[in-house]
């Protein structure tokens, strides 16, 4: 092996083991979860003040909705099935929001599971069917 | 194998004659296609059972969400061909394909913006899905404004190739992005190993729109192309010759 | 091809260039032995620079090729730029660097070592002593060249490439070129040189002249 | 040859902290940037410390983005570009010789003096340090892929904020997590995912960043 | 005369266009830089909302030191500034027509585009129309400063981000207000007198500014 | 002084200038009537590009002063300006745009009608004619130079301040240089030149020495 052959294969070595290590961070990474939210089950873990605005995600608990009687003001509970946390909002809901609906809400964490929100969307699942069938299968629409 | 890609497709003059022969079958491909996407999805397919008929954008937004992709992966590989093949007809390829890839890419915006709307409660959310697309708009201006500026066309091509190249990574980025991160953006309905989570008399409009776009695509790459072509080799006989059978 | 090249012959041959679509070198051929000067010639815009890039591997002819050891140049272009002294229109000096210092980063950059004494009396030759220590900065046009072509003198290249090196060069400066020349052809060398002015008589001279600018 | 690497290492950085306003500069621009933010939010103190991370990060984006694009300016108009491709050493080892001694000169001083804008922004000790590991992070993959587009546009003259716009799109990743880092370090959530993911970034633009910016450093000798 | 130096503008404007990206690029630095933000403050929506103006002001700001950063540059690369010294026409008036070609063809299309970045951060129609008037207000004086500035530094090769961190302070007095009078606007509070300091502002520096640039140019002559 | 100047001459007055406290030129003088040309010689550094700056009213003097019809240049810079035409080392042309456009540029600076067919007529004889529609960025090192002499053709000016106008022009140009400045000065004008190669020697020319390099 002459010496440009030698210097060709560091370089290559040294490539290779650069991207494995890339990949192995990848991987840890991607197991520890990078979110445009976080879950009851996270936030609850986290020690977060009033101040701070957050994104909660989770399922529409199965008849937690409650609305004031104004109409506007709306209580409900976030869940993953795990752990549940309270969200009061006050103001529009989009279309798609009901029971066991995904939801993401942007708001405050004000105290122990009670979660003051002042956005509301709804996330829709990868799940595309006519309505008859939908009623056919008659199975819960949540995973 | 070789020999037989480069006397159809690789040198300028083979691929010039080639895509005319080619050209009304995608043509014909295109409208057929685009005629059953577009009748079936409006009119024969079923109202969804959350989403009611506000769902059909899906007929416009996945298709030119995907061909966007599509655009921008073609562009990655006519770049390694361009840079280490030094292929002539690649590196047209991957110029003439930015700009519509860059229109693909804003339609996918707005279409998805425009659903949003009703179906989240937004126009638009800082997540990974959207912004990911967001960047790759980006990457195709970057492009063409690089290509732009640079006077020399070797030059033009081969640097046009690396930057085409660089952004790629982008590409896995937008596929996972809804798997790999809690997104707002719904995760694959269509493309994942498993069966698609759509019922059939919705699919096969789809498919048939997402054939279409492709084949749009396909149909002007192959026009810009020529166009390309054209211009690079009017020198030669035989643009000269096409030139004086045209007029 | 007229002589049947040795190693250290540059073939030449039947180049062709474009830009933009015109055609500004056509069936450009010459062979240089080792110790022989080519002399390029041609009125203004008839493409020495750009000859002058294509054998110094900046450029990739559109046809014909280059052959150096019986070899393309576009087949093993780092192995052969490590071989070649370029001058062009622009000096290639830094700035920001005094003199000295220059020449100390082009020792490095050629992966040599940097003897002080050695790169004095190169200074001493081109006539630089004065300003070792001045930044490149506040040289004068002619200094920069002559710093330019301390380069030459400095690390031993077997090809040199100058574009118009008498450019801004005093007389002085001028017959310090020629012996230049004169050491590097008689050690084997190779000197390919665009220019308007007549080179010294003496060296071994191949003339290579250029038809008119067909841009 | 490690040798004349260093030689040119270290001459490179003489040039840098020669010319003083060619890296006190991006220093004082990333400084006065940060500074605007308050004058342009108005006197909310609140809004301004949520703001914080994002605006500290941008400064720093923007100041690497902005001295970057004279990595090759100079070499390129005085005519040193050409004699980088004559070369005895691999273009891409000299590349990574620049790039060194660009992050030394450029951007460690970022790095050190941002806890001070920190406090200005009221950072507590915690996120303090947050924002200085995810700029020691995130900076070399600044560095790495504007060299990357300074190369591409070396050849053309007075390419104004071309560069900009090619490079901040692959920034953005790294704005992400970087600023995702000290937004979950201000909820006292875990950080490992977003450093792990930087150096992730790190590595990956090391690997291909070199290479790619001598190859398009030699096809801007092509014109 | 009055024709000579219309032709004089008209070419500026010329070569700008000939040049797309160097007026492109502007626009879409000032779209990306904005884009930023938003990745970099993290999900408070409310929080966005509050900074939009900032952040529009900050983006045309920073997109119009860079760009004027280069009004000179290349005519002293190219030696064409001595040329403009032994002009017939006295220098101030071909400073003048320079930087109005500048601010036409720099200027103008961030304010044409900046509505749209508006309502992608939320903003109202009132507040849009108020944003559109201030920056037709504010921009002209960021042109006719950054002008001084880049005289300034015209003899000076490389001079990175010199010019921005000389200009920047001066821009703080336009960004002020400018935001001022967003931040009224959204408030439905009265702007009139924002915009009568900024009118101020834009006639102060008409009247000065082209003179200090041409005695810097012919300074920078002297190097 | 020697002569008693008229209205058209340049007088050069004991000039001193100095760099970073170095001086540079000292005790310069020498007048320069209507239709004569002072030829400025000297090695690379002894100061011609910096004299010939100074002359132009780029520079101030330290010491002693430049006066052109009995009044020192510094306090007439402007008049006294635009008198001028300069060609120094760099070119001074708009690599954006096209060759036509750079003389339409010049005439507009010299507040001048742009006539076309007068600067077809100053193209072809700088032989540029082929390249009217060119963009300046992709003209050669000579064809540039020669752009930038076309200048000296378009608009009349009494002194032309050339810094080495030969440089990079074929045996052509030179002749073409040789013609225009004869031109000049049979008309009367007054043409100072910095060069190291012989000009044409039918001109009326004076010459001026400068020593070796101080710096
Ligand atoms: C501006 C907003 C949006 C953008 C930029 C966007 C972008 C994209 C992209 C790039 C894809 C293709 C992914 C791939 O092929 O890997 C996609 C797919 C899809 N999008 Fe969107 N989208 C947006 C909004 C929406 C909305 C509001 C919905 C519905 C509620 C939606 C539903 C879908 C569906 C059903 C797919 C097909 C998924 C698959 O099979 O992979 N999108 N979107
Ligand atoms: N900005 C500067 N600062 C300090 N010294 C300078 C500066 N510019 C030029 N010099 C020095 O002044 C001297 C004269 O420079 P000048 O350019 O006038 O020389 P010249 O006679 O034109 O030489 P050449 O024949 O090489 O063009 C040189 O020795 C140079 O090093
Ligand atoms: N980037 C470019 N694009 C288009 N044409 C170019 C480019 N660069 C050079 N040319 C043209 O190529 C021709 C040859 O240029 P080149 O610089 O090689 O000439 P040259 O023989 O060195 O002339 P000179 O004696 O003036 O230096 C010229 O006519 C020039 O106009
Ligand atoms: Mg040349
Ligand atoms: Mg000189």
């Amino acid at each position: 092996m002459n010496r440009k052959q030698k210097r060709k294969l560091i370089a290559v070595m040294c490539l290779l083991v650069a991207l494995s290590i890339a990949a192995g961070l990848i991987l840890y990474a991607l197991k520890q979860n990078i979110n445009l939210f976080y879950t009851p089950t996270e936030l609850l873990q986290a020690t977060t003040t009033p101040k701070q605005t957050i994104r909660l995600g989770g399922y529409v608990k199965k008849g937690s909705i409650h609305y004031d009687a104004s109409g506007t003001h709306v209580h409900f509970t976030v869940t993953d099935r795990t752990h549940d946390i309270d969200v009061s909002f006050d103001g529009v809901l989009p279309n798609l929001f009901r029971e066991g609906q995904a939801v993401v809400t942007t708001g405050n964490l004000t105290a122990e599971k009670q979660f003051e929100a002042h956005e509301v969307l709804a996330k829709h699942d990868e799940k595309y069917m006519p309505r008859s069938l939908a009623k056919d299968l008659q199975k819960p629409i949540v995973r | 194998m070789l020999h037989w890609f480069n006397q159809h497709f690789i040198s300028l003059k083979a691929f010039y004659a080639t895509s005319s022969a080619l050209l009304p079958w995608l043509i014909t491909a295109f409208s057929l296609c685009f005629a059953y996407g577009l009748i079936a999805g409006l009119f024969f397919a079923p109202a969804d059972y959350q989403q009611g008929d506000g769902f059909r954008i899906i007929y416009v937004h996945v298709p030119s969400a995907f061909t966007a992709m599509a655009i921008y992966a073609v562009m990655a590989v006519s770049g390694i061909l361009t840079l280490v093949f030094r292929m002539k007809i690649a590196a047209i390829c991957m110029s003439v394909s930015a700009s519509i890839g860059a229109w693909f890419t804003f339609l996918a915006l707005v279409t998805g913006a425009i659903w949003g709307k009703p179906m989240w409660g937004t126009w638009w959310i800082w997540d990974a899905r959207l912004t990911s697309v967001l960047i790759l708009l980006f990457l195709y201006f970057g492009f063409i404004a690089l290509q732009s500026v640079i006077p020399d066309q070797q030059s033009r091509d081969r640097a046009g190739a690396i930057m085409a190249i660089v952004g790629v990574i982008n590409l896995p980025i937008i596929h996972y992005s809804v798997i790999w991160w809690n997104t707002l953006h719904q995760g694959p309905t269509l493309s994942k190993l498993a069966a698609p989570s759509i019922a059939p008399d919705m699919l096969h409009p789809l498919l048939a729109m997402i054939a279409a776009f492709l084949f749009f695509y396909a149909v002007i790459l192959l026009l810009r192309m020529r166009n390309q072509i054209v211009l690079r080799e009017i020198k030669t006989q035989w643009v000269k010759e096409v030139m004086s059978h045209a007029s | 091809m007229q002589t049947t090249p040795t190693e250290q012959t540059l073939v030449i041959d039947h180049l062709r260039f474009e830009r933009n679509n015109i055609t500004l070198l056509d069936q450009i051929h010459s062979t240089v032995n080792a110790g022989e000067l080519l002399q390029v010639r041609g009125a203004n815009g008839c493409g020495k620079s750009t000859l002058l890039r294509l054998l110094a591997g900046y450029l990739e002819p559109h046809d014909g090729a280059i052959f150096w050891q019986n070899k393309s140049i576009t087949e093993q272009r780092e192995c052969y730029q490590q071989n070649i002294h370029y001058v062009g229109h622009r000096n290639g000096i830094k700035s920001t660097l005094t003199v000295a210092e220059n020449l100390k980063l082009q020792c490095a950059l050629s992966n040599i070592r940097f003897e002080p004494t050695n790169a004095q009396a190169v200074l001493k030759k081109m006539g630089l002593q004065h300003i070792t220590d001045k930044h490149a900065a506040h040289l004068s046009a002619g200094q920069l060249r002559r710093l330019a072509l301390a380069r030459l003198a400095l690390t031993p290249n077997k090809i040199w490439i100058l574009d118009e090196p008498t450019t801004a060069l005093d007389t002085e400066g001028q017959t310090v070129l020629n012996e230049l020349l004169t050491q590097h052809l008689t050690h084997g060398g190779i000197a390919i040189v665009a220019t308007h002015q007549d080179l010294d008589k003496s060296h071994p001279t191949k003339m290579l002249h250029l038809g008119a600018a067909n841009a | 040859m490690l040798k004349s690497l260093l030689t040119i290492t270290h001459q490179e950085i003489v040039m840098t902290l020669r010319q003083a306003y060619s890296w006190i500069t991006p220093l004082l621009f990333f400084v006065i940037v940060v500074c605007l933010f308050p004058l342009a939010l108005g006197p909310d103190e609140n809004t301004l410390n949520k703001v914080a991370p994002g605006i500290i990060w941008v400064g720093a984006l923007l100041a690497i983005v902005m001295s970057i694009g004279n990595i090759f300016r100079s070499d390129a108009e005085e005519g040193h570009l050409d004699l980088l491709l004559l070369s005895a050493h691999p273009l891409t080892l000299l590349v990574l010789c620049k790039l060194i001694s660009h992050w030394i000169t450029h951007c460690l001083p970022l790095i050190v003096i941002s806890p001070l804008l920190g406090i200005l922004l009221h950072l507590n000790i915690h996120e303090e340090s947050v924002l200085v590991i995810s700029l020691l992070l995130g900076t070399p993959v600044f560095v790495l892929l504007g060299a990357i587009g300074s190369a591409l546009v070396v050849g053309i003259r007075s390419h104004g904020l071309l560069l900009p716009i090619l490079i901040m799109p692959l920034y953005i990743p790294v704005l992400i997590f970087g600023t995702g880092s000290m937004i979950a370090a201000s909820a006292n959530l875990p950080l490992a995912s977003d450093f792990a993911m930087m150096g992730a970034l790190v590595l990956i633009s090391l690997a291909f960043a070199p290479l790619l910016t001598s190859a398009a450093l030699r096809i801007g000798a092509n014109q």
